[in-house]
């Protein structure tokens, strides 16, 4: 594929979007496992939500 | 004239605070809202003053103004004294008749709480049992069916004390309603008492 | 209407007295014009070109920032609970509080606007016009601004907050402002079109600023 | 599944936790159909190879004020019904549609440069998606400096609206202010008649595009939900704790 | 020393974690950047020209409104009075408060600067030499605020008054910044000497900036 | 050590608050501070603690490090709790430890007043009662001879109460001081006792 004299641009463009695209699945994931993890913490230690008591909600 | 409040439930910053709370105050009844720290007296006075949303039930001022909620009907005396310290004992308390619409004039109302020989002065001069007295001279200056006070006789001194509980017992003996939130006796005789607790409310 | 009239006197009453803020604004103001030749240089040509967008820029942020205590103030003291138990719509009595707010802030700015202009070299005709365009647009500042305030008080949190929330907003305002500005200076543009939009803009917020301050109020305060 | 039973928080976490693969499935295999097409899409006449940024560059322009509109739809939920997952679902889409803005912008300003000569030319369209660029900026500001979840979603969701009005007001007023006074003219637009060859391509990115969005819209909606929870239990456990020493 | 990194880290830990303000400084940097040109018009040559004025611009003020609240939060819960209380200098400790403000506030100024730049039409080349102006300049405007941020939290005051107190001694600070920028980009002038003078303004201030808000803290406070 | 307070007088906001007051506090020795609202209690251990100016007189810790005022030997545990609801129990702590100087750990202080459990929570979660005692682990983690305590029991329950006494007690039997102002007992078995008197005027 020739992309012609302006390569750099179109390149830098895929670059930024695939980076800004990783940035939010990385956040969107490495949230997801901090907010299980300290869920589980909380869990273990008995620690329970009013709704799960008075069964599900 | 009545309040009632039907199966009440306050949740505050996602946690429980009361609920299914139920009771009815009549025409010239007093309701004294007691519990420990954190029960959620003051949380109930400010629902029932419509400055945070219920969370569940109901309220309303049976043979009150049908146009209007109970909180409008309402005066509240918080811990805050709402008075701005540039403005004076007179001007203060006449923005708020001219707010809430007329009433018994300043002088009586200052005379009433003992301030009308300060009324010229600054409300930044004044202690802080002065202040809570201006703020008393509001429910006395505008005639409001339902009174809610939280921790009404704090920073009062004996004879300020004294004389609060004689406006109380005038704006029952006219027709009036009280709630107040108190840890202590706030000098009426035999109110209707309300004990928030953990394990849910008492209506004693 | 006397319950509207006892917010209005009063918060002017209280901006002018000691410790209020009227004139803070106007200060500010005064300080920001002043210091743009300092950062643009003494060019009085450049400087009498940008005149009326330094000015509108000025004003605009001197309205903003402003603001920011507007409802702080009677948060911290109670007095905004109480405002909330009144027999009158809260839309009307967060009117009030603005159009007090601009008659001891905004209109301040109008009127020290000429003398800024000399400064920069704006002839004095022209500032006639620009000192229209502000009484005109200052108000849709106020009432936009609005909105911020009640938003950054249920936030309890004062500052920038405001302004990086109501700044974009205020762009069409700061656009046709200028745009009527430099019609009356230099022309070629009619001043009609942009300046009829400004007044449309505030008029337009007028209705909106008050309902979203409002709502914002009844929503966020507990 | 009705859709009225999703508005449950715990019935909406079950929904995503079955949804979520498939939907990251789907997005990957439109991205890969996508990205071969555009491979191949053919040169524009004028702007050669720089044509194929704008596979990129127009969904994501889309997108950005699709997702305002999500946000409105969130705001009327919150206030009007108070509804939890309304919160959720503005809070979530907040940083989705800050970063869809930013790709239009950077590939536009990366296209501008070849086509244009420049990075940034204050062209009325550019400079509308700019301002939303700064109200989205606006409101992550508003979601990162309120402390209490649901205050922040209620002044949120007034933000949102009252950029919903305005955005229209920007947008008229900042082509008003470009065409009166145009800049030397730097500012020319090609390849506006759209060959087949071309929108081909181009629908099915802007297809991966909302697919991805949805995908990591749900997924951001998931952890603000958990993130919640976190929240109500550690408040809980400090008062039990006070609850057992009293 | 750890005591003072013990400062230093709390308060960019505190801007940094949710409810802080780290970014609002750039925030509002950036935006009233974008404004200017509403305000000017697209020009591409006249933004030029003065894009460096109004990048400083931009940065003072951003600089002194984000001080608003250095003292004041330790002020309302009462840390204010144990900081006094330490080992440490108070000198000390306030210049570990303002250089974590600076760091959290004023270097994202100096790092987004370029790129807002570009959008003045400010060459890639001299950008590089206007942030550096910014990074040499900007400490002075924390420092020289952070007298105001003492003055109003011992006034109880906050808002503009800062604004209005400080604005006038950051002058000098504009102008050799601005001459430095505009040095670097246009010539004639040398870059030298506007650039020592303006390291110079920050060193200075850097030393007479905690002194002047230790004594105002502890004069003014009850 | 001895803590000398010779001829002290207080000014505030332009009344006298209180004037010529003496008294010297040994090593091991409680000063209780009682009087009615606004005698100065407050003002005493804040002009201890060089929070205000001395209107006159003198105040010198005899025995203590030469180099340093007495407010910089003493903890001051006033109605503010100096805590960052953002940061998180332990990291409240560790900040002021890391301030003031070292001291005998996070987890012992945060196991003193029984918050050990809730180490890694935010600040923000905590209710009032749980703020104070995180203000008093500061007092046990790092040591300072003197301790100055406004209305230290408010807001405890019965339990940290009862830990807070022991606490004072623990420092006094090593040596240390303790000025606290009160309302009723504080739960220490004969500390002294210094009574301010009317002298601010009530503008009546
Ligand atoms: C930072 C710079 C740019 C921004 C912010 C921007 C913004 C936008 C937006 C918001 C749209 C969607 C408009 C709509 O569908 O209603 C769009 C579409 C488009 N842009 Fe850009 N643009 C930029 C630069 C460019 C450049 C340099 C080119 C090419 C010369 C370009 C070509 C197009 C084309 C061809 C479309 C799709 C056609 C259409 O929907 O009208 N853009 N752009
Ligand atoms: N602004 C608020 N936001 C969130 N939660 C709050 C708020 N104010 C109070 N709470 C919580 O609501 C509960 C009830 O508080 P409330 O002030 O009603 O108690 P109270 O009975 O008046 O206590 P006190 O005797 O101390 O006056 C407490 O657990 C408190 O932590
Ligand atoms: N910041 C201040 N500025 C001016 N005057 C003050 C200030 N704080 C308190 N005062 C005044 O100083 C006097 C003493 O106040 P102080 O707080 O020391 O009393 P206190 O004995 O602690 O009362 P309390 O029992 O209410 O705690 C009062 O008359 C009060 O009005
Ligand atoms: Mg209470
Ligand atoms: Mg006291």
């Amino acid at each position: 594929m020739n992309l012609g004299p302006h390569a750099d641009f179109i390149f830098a463009s895929y670059a930024v979007t695939v980076f800004v695209i990783a940035a939010l699945v990385g956040w969107v994931v490495l949230d997801y496992a901090a907010q299980r993890r300290v869920l589980g913490d909380l869990e273990e230690r008995g620690v329970t939500r009013r709704s799960q008591r008075k069964g599900d909600a | 004239m009545q309040l009632i409040c039907e199966n009440l439930a306050c949740v505050r910053g996602g946690r429980d605070v009361f609920a299914g709370l139920n009771f009815n105050l009549n025409s010239g009844e007093a309701l004294v809202v007691t519990g420990r720290n954190g029960a959620g007296k003051s949380s109930l006075l400010r629902m029932i003053a419509g400055l945070i949303a219920m969370t569940a039930g109901k309220l309303t001022l049976k043979g009150g103004e049908a146009d209007a909620t109970p909180g409008e009907q309402a005066h509240y005396l918080g811990h805050l004294d709402a008075l701005k310290p540039s403005l004076s004992v007179s001007e203060n308390l006449a923005f708020w008749m001219g707010y809430f619409g007329g009433g018994v004039g300043i002088e009586p109302a200052l005379d009433a709480v003992g301030l009308a020989p300060l009324a010229s002065l600054p409300a930044a001069y004044l202690s802080a049992g002065q202040r809570r007295r201006l703020s008393i001279a509001r429910l006395v200056a505008v005639p409001r069916p339902l009174w809610l006070l939280d921790e009404p006789t704090s920073a009062l001194d004996q004879q300020s004390q004294l004389r609060l509980a004689e406006l109380m017992r005038g704006h029952l003996d006219t027709g009036g309603m009280i709630v107040a939130a108190a840890h202590g006796p706030i000098g009426l005789d035999s109110p209707r008492e309300l004990k928030l607790g953990r394990r849910g409310t008492e209506l004693l | 209407m006397s319950m509207f009239f006892a917010i209005l006197v009063r918060d002017m009453r209280l901006s002018v007295r000691v410790g209020g803020g009227a004139l803070m604004g106007a200060l500010f103001f005064l300080i920001v014009v002043v210091m743009m030749p300092f950062a643009i240089g003494p060019d009085l040509n450049l400087l009498a070109r940008i005149g009326p967008a330094i000015l509108w820029l000025g004003a605009l942020l001197a309205t903003l920032l402003a603001l920011d205590r507007l409802f702080a103030t009677d948060y911290d003291d109670g007095s905004l609970d109480l405002l909330m138990m009144g027999r009158m719509p809260l839309e009307l009595a967060v009117a009030a509080k603005a159009i007090a707010h601009w008659l001891t802030t905004g209109l301040p700015l109008v009127i020290i606007a000429p003398v800024l202009g000399l400064m920069l070299n704006v002839e004095m005709r022209a500032m006639g016009w620009v000192a229209l365009t502000l009484l005109a647009g200052t108000p849709a500042l106020t009432f936009i601004g609005l909105i911020g305030a009640a938003l950054s008080v249920t936030l309890r949190r004062g500052g920038l907050l405001l302004a990086v929330l109501v700044l974009p907003l205020t762009i069409p305002v700061l656009i046709f402002g200028v745009a009527a500005a430099n019609a009356a200076i230099v022309g070629p543009a009619p001043f009609g079109p942009p300046f009829t939009i400004l007044c449309a803009l505030s008029l337009a917020s007028f209705v909106l600023g008050p309902f979203a301050a409002a709502a914002a109020l009844r929503h966020g305060l507990e | 599944m009705a859709v009225i039973d999703l508005a449950n928080p715990t019935r909406f976490i079950n929904f995503v936790n079955r949804a979520l693969p498939w939907f990251a499935a789907a997005t990957a295999i439109a991205f890969a159909f996508g990205l071969v097409l555009t491979m191949n899409a053919p040169d524009d006449y004028q702007q050669g190879a720089t044509v194929k940024i704008m596979y990129i560059h127009v969904p994501t322009a889309w997108l950005s004020m699709m997702c305002w509109g999500v946000m409105s739809v969130a705001a009327l939920g919150t206030l009007v019904w108070r509804h939890p997952l309304a919160d959720v679902a503005g809070k979530a889409a907040a940083p989705i549609g800050t970063a869809f803005t930013f790709i239009c912008l950077i590939t536009g300003s990366l296209w501008g440069r070849p086509t244009w000569g420049t990075y940034w030319v204050w062209d009325a369209r550019l400079t509308s998606m700019l301002v939303l660029f700064l109200l989205y900026l606006g409101m992550l500001a508003l979601y990162w400096t309120a402390e209490d979840p649901g205050r922040g979603s209620r002044a949120a969701a007034i933000l949102a609206l009252v950029g919903a009005i305005n955005i229209p007001i920007i947008k008229f007023s900042v082509e008003y202010w470009n065409t009166l006074h145009q800049p030397a003219s730097l500012f020319r637009k090609g390849g506006s008649a759209i060959d087949p060859s071309i929108l081909w391509p181009l629908l099915i990115m802007a297809l991966a595009f909302t697919l991805l969005f949805f995908t990591l819209h749900f997924a951001a909606m998931r952890n603000e939900i958990l993130r919640r929870r976190v929240r109500t239990m550690q408040m809980m456990q400090a008062q039990e704790l006070a609850g057992a020493q009293t």
